[in-house]
């Protein structure tokens, strides 16, 4: 990762896709999207159901293989790179579908994943939580997440707010540069929900996130730039303002009486 | 060359008889049933023990087969694998593994450990031969028998569970059986009635096997491997699947048997792994499964 | 109006542990009732309960006259019981198409009807269930209750992953079947204006117990108990 | 140290009746000294059930052809003993290495498919390594086995006796001394990333563990571990025969660790003692049909719940189903 | 305690060598109850164990049984692998071994406390290729079992039929395993020689004899030859019509006419449920009266030595005739019949029809 490669692209943009496509047999689900994410971006990615969203984080992180198209973080073509050499380069996810270790409790599974973020991965020699440092940074991560009460049940019995909370708390466990966020509070209720994303929107600034979310009021007050998709194909691009105002999102997407929401 | 074609064939069928209980009761209920050969040794001994004792004209004896090895299968379906459902599959195959022990012993007990010889009927015993030379074919009408059976029961399933709410409901249980029990379909109703027909149908295969395979207590282990590699291979989602998977095994086995003798059973194996890390999921899965 | 569920003093959970504790309420024929609450009060538990998927202590569930409480599972749908989980749950091995068929039973609402609803699941009708963007399965979840034409809804935040055009459309719908067709419902969801709105109840549950129950607009009007309640202040 | 440090070594700590426990196996070749070769046997079956746990337990990869590795370094240890040196713990040694290399070498079959799959592909491995030691009768003696494995005494020092005593304490030193050595793995970071793999390989991906790689070596470590059971079988009983490959080799050491539970690594050690006491009882007292007996151990095992056998005061209470 | 003559007996009761050990076990038992359990002032006492066919299952078993049972005879011992695991022990512990069902030629060696009262494979074979070429039979495809009796069969048949002119034009392994005969013997079919030589364990000769005549080759004029394994008397008779006319070579046959045979077949089948023994039920009959014999000569010293050499060399008639324990090889020297399968009173019979006296283990020859 030589600085020069970086400065050789437009020098702030630290994750990039151009012109990916993906077909499922005739369904095409991504069309000739072209993405950039600035560094230390508030980045919304919305779009009606269906529209291609989350499988476009698939291909960013590696889940899914493009039909065709490009993608570069920091300025290196990981096209075809492994989903976990992707996440040891600091681009990490959150899923939209709970994905959780289910005969683990939070306490281990944060513990693992700070260990293997640490890369004492491959260690066999210690116990798990030996470490000081690894142990104090779980510490830490449970109290944010309001873990702390059930760190020691099996992740299996949680209520499903909690789940959902330790499904974001393993991603910011791994220490990223770049974050994925697919429908993050989802399940989790109207009060947690803000406390949430101020903790995501709290990062160090030089992080970039991109968020896919349906709850508007949390988009339009967390992003500082937005993408529109529509059936795979990218409709528009701009600041909040600028897309709260487009007609054709309104259209698409957003509907007439977005008020429902604030009541 | 046809001939061994044809045996191949033949062969493949019974297998997939054997197995397709199993494919079901694996793949669309989910369940490690070991045991299955159980069923099918059932339906063997059915079949031996009503014409050596009762002199049971074997045509009657195959639906018998079926019916005994069915009741059976819905018996202890309702009595002891029902629990077992939501159990890891390590424990099912504990179970049923400690099901197939007793089965073993119990037919030894009470029948013995000899090989079961079953006398065919008179026209089931001849041979019919068309053509010479490479291409001649030689079908021995037991196993014609067999292939047109096995055909005929193929067709059905398959229809009975692509193109039927039956099928759909089954897979819907299976997928969730909380959920789809709270949406109206009885489940257990679902479970029971497959399982019963998959026993049943293995206990026809034995029945009808039991005269090339042979029938002795120890017929639930020795055909255990054959049976999973059907399902392995064939894959889980479907029956043609399955069907498929057994008709290339009958067909590898039997022509690798003539033509390389020598190489045995490493033929079937190899084929077997070739195939499955080629396509992990089976041979034929439907498209876009998961 | 005639009164359709009547929950008394239910007790209810997962193997010995109790959830739910002598939680009663009522509900009349075509009414909504929103079910609010904090994270892991016992809000699904509670409508699993009235679908039949939980282990149920005691108390008694009383749907137009039947005793629900006694039915297994799979009977409570014939009795009038739709259900939509929290977690979709649709059956992954079935096609968008099947999952309707398969627990369809006759009545006003049938797969097409459906597709007309949900434009998205027509275009989508032989994919399979895993293959389906979150957005596209919730739809299914809602459209494979209705066409089991129940008499009761109960939708387990079904607003979730939908995109705000599709809420609006979504809600627009339930008022109307529950108004036209005398549905009832009962709603649980995270956004409780949009669902206050379209309800004629609230019941607020807090550690499996009721803490508040009364008429939806007079909750709608008083936000400050709404946050004590949901316990908002916290944040 | 915080609450979750705590927490967290609290379950790599030893248990007091851990000590105990291998206290009384070492005492027992004294204790019941005719038991000796039972003894024994029962170290490497258990050796032998605790390397499967590694992989099924920890990974979540049903496999049915781990005699494989078992059969190659029993007799990788019995010709090297017959052609090379008797020194035990050498061969031990060369048994350990060969089935490590096999192990190595076989474990990108057990990367994709199914439970399914890979259960098919380790089974059939495991007929095909049969077939060729079958089929190399010139080396490994074919069907009839190989004889002539005539073994050193132990350290020099020790004879392999008639009564199986140095066989037994020898078999139980490598597998306690093994068992503490996994003990220490599947606590580290490197068995906690093993289970996150079982739980959700998708996930485990997600946060950048290289899934691959992990199962490829846990592999290769299991694989040696069932090596060194198998150097143990052939070393104490001087003989080597194709069935240490044979299906029901491999289909026995899962019933004996499914019978202990998996995931716990004593499952192994405590479904060995289970299993092969009572195999031993019953087939002493009805040789013919002591199966059926077994197998009713299997089912009512199973019904009743493993928890619940060891506490029949419960047996009559309501059980906890949702 | 001292007052006791223990002989531990060692046979798969269970899995698919099953019938093996039933037979073997039964026999034992008739013979201690016609001959009395008290030999030279002893009690005799039997302890039977299940191997379940594994070796190293057999070898711990015997190594139990000399160290805690004290046992002055080992007996039984169903295949072979376990029969040559367990000799180092026989070796160890100097206790006799008798071994009454394995067949390889090369047991016997493993141990020079080995004493066989079975047969080999290698002597049964080699009687019928002297028959064969002087019956018409010239050209012949062998196929056996594919582990070492089979082996040991196709090699020796193969070898003196050569020897007596004859050829064998393909030798085909079947694998233990393969459940299937068709293949192999449609490759016979298209090779049309004259006869076809079969060795399968017992239990698998019935499907090869049916598939045999389904697929025609009687009708294509391939006589059906082999060992007596092929037509076990413990199924002959559920075997049916095909395998009449079977031509094959063994040393005991149940229908062995002499009265000593008639009589033991009678008691054993009452003793039984009907059960006909074979001729590994003859294998454990005469090894029991080995054992008893070698008692009375060493005066009911239990020494394993004594014991030894009272069974080296003895001469004596069993129920499948003449017999006896070579004292230099302690394998047994015993004649050899050809047999071909008939029908009489209802009932199949392997039906003596020719005798090759005395018949050593050829493998010994060597
Ligand atoms: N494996 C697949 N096979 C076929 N079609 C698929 C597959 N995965 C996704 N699709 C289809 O691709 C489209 C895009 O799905 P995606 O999950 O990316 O939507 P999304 O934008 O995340 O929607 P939502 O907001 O509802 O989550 C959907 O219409 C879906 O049906
Ligand atoms: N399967 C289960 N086994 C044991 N306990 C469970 C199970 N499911 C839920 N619980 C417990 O029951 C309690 C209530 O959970 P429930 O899911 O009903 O809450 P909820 O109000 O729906 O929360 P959410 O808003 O997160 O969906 C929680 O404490 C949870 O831990
Ligand atoms: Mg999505
Ligand atoms: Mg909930």
């Amino acid at each position: 990762m030589s600085t020069d490669q970086i400065h050789r692209n437009d020098a702030d943009t630290v994750l990039s896709a151009q012109g990916l496509v993906m077909r499922f047999g005739g369904i095409t689900a991504t069309n000739n999207v072209t993405l950039n994410l600035k560094k230390g971006a508030r980045h919304a990615l919305i779009g009606p159901n269906g529209a291609g969203k989350t499988t476009l984080i698939n291909l960013l992180t590696g889940v899914l293989q493009p039909t065709e198209g490009r993608i570069t973080l920091e300025g290196q073509d990981i096209t075809g790179l492994a989903p976990y050499l992707r996440v040891q380069r600091g681009m990490v996810r959150t899923f939209q579908i709970n994905q959780l270790f289910d005969s683990l409790t939070p306490l281990q599974t944060l513990a693992l994943t700070v260990s293997q973020h640490r890369g004492l991965g491959t260690k066999w020699w210690q116990a798990l939580g030996r470490n000081r440092q690894v142990a104090e940074r779980c510490d830490q991560l449970l109290a944010q997440f309001h873990l702390t009460e059930v760190m020691n049940q099996p992740t299996r019995v949680l209520a499903y707010g909690k789940r959902r909370l330790l499904e974001i708390a393993i991603a910011l466990a791994c220490e990223p540069r770049v974050l994925l966020l697919d429908e993050p509070v989802a399940g989790v209720p109207a009060g947690e929900r803000e406390e949430l994303l101020q903790t995501v929107a709290a990062l160090p600034a030089e992080v970039s996130v991109l968020l896919i979310e349906h709850d508007m009021d949390l988009v339009f007050s967390f992003a500082n730039f937005m993408t529109v998709l529509v059936n795979g194909t990218l409709l528009t691009e701009g600041t909040p303002e600028e897309i709260a105002n487009d007609p054709r999102v309104k259209a698409v997407y957003l509907g007439h009486g977005e008020e429902a929401h604030h009541g | 060359m046809l001939t061994i074609l044809f045996d191949g064939i033949a062969y493949g069928m019974l297998l997939f008889i054997l197995a397709v209980g199993l494919a079901v009761t694996m793949g669309l209920m989910n369940f490690i049933n070991l045991a299955h050969g159980a069923f099918a040794m059932a339906g063997g001994y059915i079949t031996v023990l009503l014409m050596q004792r009762f002199g049971v004209p074997f045509l009657l004896c195959l639906p018998l087969a079926f019916i005994g090895s069915a009741l059976l299968g819905g018996v202890l379906e309702r009595t002891l694998y029902r629990p077992l459902y939501h159990k890891p599959h390590l424990d099912q195959v504990l179970f049923s593994i400690g099901l197939v022990f007793m089965a073993v012993a119990s037919v030894d007990y009470f029948v013995g450990s000899t090989q079961q010889i079953i006398q065919l009927p008179e026209w089931l015993k001849g041979r019919t031969e068309l053509g010479s030379g490479d291409w001649m074919l030689g079908m021995g009408h037991y196993r014609l028998f067999i292939i047109a059976v096995c055909a005929a029961l193929t067709v059905g399933l398959q229809y009975v569970l692509a193109y039927t709410r039956f099928g759909s409901r089954l897979r819907a249980s299976v997928d969730d059986q909380r959920v789809a029990a709270g949406l109206g379909i009885n489940v257990n109703m679902v479970f029971l009635t497959t399982f019963a027909v998959g026993s049943g149908l293995a206990g026809l295969g034995g029945a009808l096997g039991a005269e090339v395979l042979g029938l002795d207590p120890s017929f639930p282990l020795k055909f255990m491997v054959y049976f999973l590699i059907v399902v392995a291979v064939g894959g889980t989602s479907s029956i043609t699947g399955p069907l498929l998977a057994a008709l290339l095994l009958g067909i590898a086995d039997v022509a690798g048997k003539y033509y390389i003798p020598k190489l045995g059973a490493f033929i079937v194996y190899s084929l077997m792994i070739a195939i499955l890390i080629w396509r992990p999921q089976g041979l034929f899965v439907r498209k876009g499964g998961k | 109006m005639a009164e359709l569920l009547k929950v008394e003093n239910l007790r209810a959970g997962y193997g010995q542990a109790v959830v739910l504790n002598d939680v009663s309420l009522s509900l009349d024929e075509g009414q909504t009732l929103a079910l609010l609450g904090r994270n892991g009060t016992g809000k699904t538990t509670l409508i699993n309960t009235l679908a039949g998927a939980t282990r149920q202590h005691g108390g008694s569930i009383m749907l137009g006259g039947i005793a629900l409480h006694k039915l297994p599972s799979h009977e409570r749908a014939a009795a009038g019981i739709g259900w939509v989980p929290q977690e979709r749950n649709i059956f992954k091995s079935l096609t968008v198409h099947e999952n309707l068929t398969a627990v369809a039973r006759p009545g006003p609402w049938n797969p097409d009807r459906v597709y007309k609803m949900f434009a998205r699941l027509a275009e989508r009708k032989t994919n399979l269930g895993t293959q389906l963007s979150g957005g596209e399965q919730q739809m299914l979840a809602v459209g494979r209750a209705l066409v089991l034409n129940p008499r009761l809804l109960l939708l387990d935040e079904p607003l979730e992953g939908l995109a705000p055009i599709i809420v609006e459309e979504l809600l627009r719908a339930i008022a109307r079947i529950t108004r036209d067709e005398g549905l009832s419902a009962i709603i649980v969801e995270q956004h409780p204006q949009a669902i206050l709105a379209i309800s004629h109840r609230a019941v607020v549950l807090d550690h499996g117990t009721v803490v508040h129950s009364g008429s939806a607009e007079a909750l709608r009007e008083q936000p400050e108990l709404l946050d004590r309640l949901l316990g908002v202040a916290r944040a | 140290m915080n609450a979750p440090q705590q927490s967290l070594l609290n379950d790599s700590r030893f248990r007091p009746w851990e000590p105990v426990l291998w206290l009384l196996a070492f005492a027992a070749p004294v204790l019941v000294p005719s038991h000796a070769s039972i003894i024994n046997e029962i170290a490497i079956v258990a050796l032998f059930a605790v390397s499967l746990d590694l992989i099924l337990g920890y990974t979540g990869i049903v496999s049915l052809g781990h005699a494989a590795f078992f059969g190659m370094g029993g007799y990788a240890a019995a010709l090297f003993a017959k052609l090379v040196m008797p020194d035990p713990l050498v061969g031990l040694a060369v048994g350990i290495v060969t089935a490590t290399l096999l192990g190595a070498a076989c474990s990108f079959t057990i990367m994709r498919g199914s439970d399914l799959t890979r259960l098919m592909v380790t089974l059939g491995v495991g007929l095909i390594l049969l077939e060729l030691a079958n089929k190399l009768d010139w080396l490994t003696g074919g069907a009839d086995g190989l004889q002539g494995v005539v073994m050193g005494p132990l350290l020099g020092q020790f004879e392999f006796d008639l009564s199986g005593r140095t066989a037994a304490w020898y078999s139980l030193t490598v597998l306690l001394a093994l068992f503490v050595l996994l003990r220490r793995v599947v606590h580290s970071p490197f068995g906690a990333t093993l289970k996150a793999i079982r739980d959700n390989r998708l996930r485990a991906m997600a946060i950048g563990i290289p899934v691959n790689r992990k199962l490829a070596v846990v592999y290769t470590l299991a694989a040696g571990v069932a090596g060194a059971a198998g150097a143990l079988m052939t070393q104490t009983t001087g003989f080597a025969s194709l069935d240490l490959f044979e299906f029901h080799r491999s289909a026995d050491v899962m019933l004996i660790l499914v019978i202990g539970g998996t995931g716990w690594l004593y499952g192994g050690v405590a479904g060995a003692i289970v299993f092969k006491l009572m195999q031993d009882a019953l087939s002493s007292i009805t040789p013919q049909y002591w199966t059926f007996w077994i197998g009713l151990f299997l089912v009512v095992l199973v019904l009743v719940g493993r928890e619940r056998l060891i506490r029949p005061w419960t047996w009559f209470s309501r059980g906890g189903k949702a | 305690q001292d007052n006791t003559f223990k002989i531990g007996l060692i046979l798969p009761m269970t899995g698919q060598q099953a019938t093996t050990g039933r037979q073997i076990e039964a026999a034992a038992r008739l013979y201690m109850a016609q001959n009395g359990d008290t030999v030279a002032g002893k009690k005799i006492q039997l302890i039977v164990k299940d191997d379940t066919s594994l070796p190293d299952a057999t070898r711990r078993l015997a190594q139990e049984l000399v160290v805690n049972d004290k046992v002055n005879v080992l007996a039984g011992f169903g295949i072979t692998p376990s029969a040559l695991a367990t000799a180092p022990i026989a070796t160890q512990s100097k206790t006799p071994m008798v071994v009454m069902a394995a067949a390889t030629s090369s047991i016997t060696q493993a141990s020079p406390y080995v004493v066989r009262t079975s047969f080999t494979l290698p002597q049964v074979s080699v009687a019928l290729a002297d028959w064969a070429p002087k019956n018409g039979i010239k050209k012949v495809v062998t196929l056996v079992s594919d582990y070492g009796p089979g082996i040991d069969a196709e090699k020796y048949f193969k070898e003196r039929l050569i020897f007596n002119g004859g050829q064998v034009t393909e030798a085909l392994r079947v694998p233990l395993r393969g459940p299937d005969f068709a293949p192999f013997l449609q490759k016979v079919r298209d090779a049309k020689p004259d006869a076809l030589f079969v060795f399968v364990p017992s239990g698998a000769g019935a499907a090869v004899m049916k598939q045999f005549a389904e697929r025609g080759l009687d009708k294509a004029g391939i006589k059906l030859i082999g060992t007596g394994d092929v037509t076990d008397d413990d199924q002959l008779n559920d075997m049916g019509d095909v395998a009449v006319g079977v031509v094959t070579s063994h040393h005991y046959s149940a229908a062995h006419p002499s009265a000593l045979n008639k009589k033991f077949v009678e008691a054993f089948s009452k003793a039984n449920k009907g059960l006909r023994p074979n001729f590994m039920a003859v294998g454990g009959y005469d090894g029991m009266r080995v054992i008893y014999e070698a008692l009375k000569i060493s005066k009911g010293q239990g020494g394993g030595d004594a014991l030894l050499a009272g069974m080296k060399g003895q001469i004596f008639e069993s129920p499948r005739g003449k017999m006896f324990i070579d004292a230099q090889t302690r394998d047994v020297v015993q004649d050899i019949y050809l047999r071909k399968v008939e029908k009489k009173d209802g009932q199949l019979y392997n039906v003596e029809f020719d005798v090759i006296k005395d018949v050593k283990d050829p493998g010994k020859a060597k």
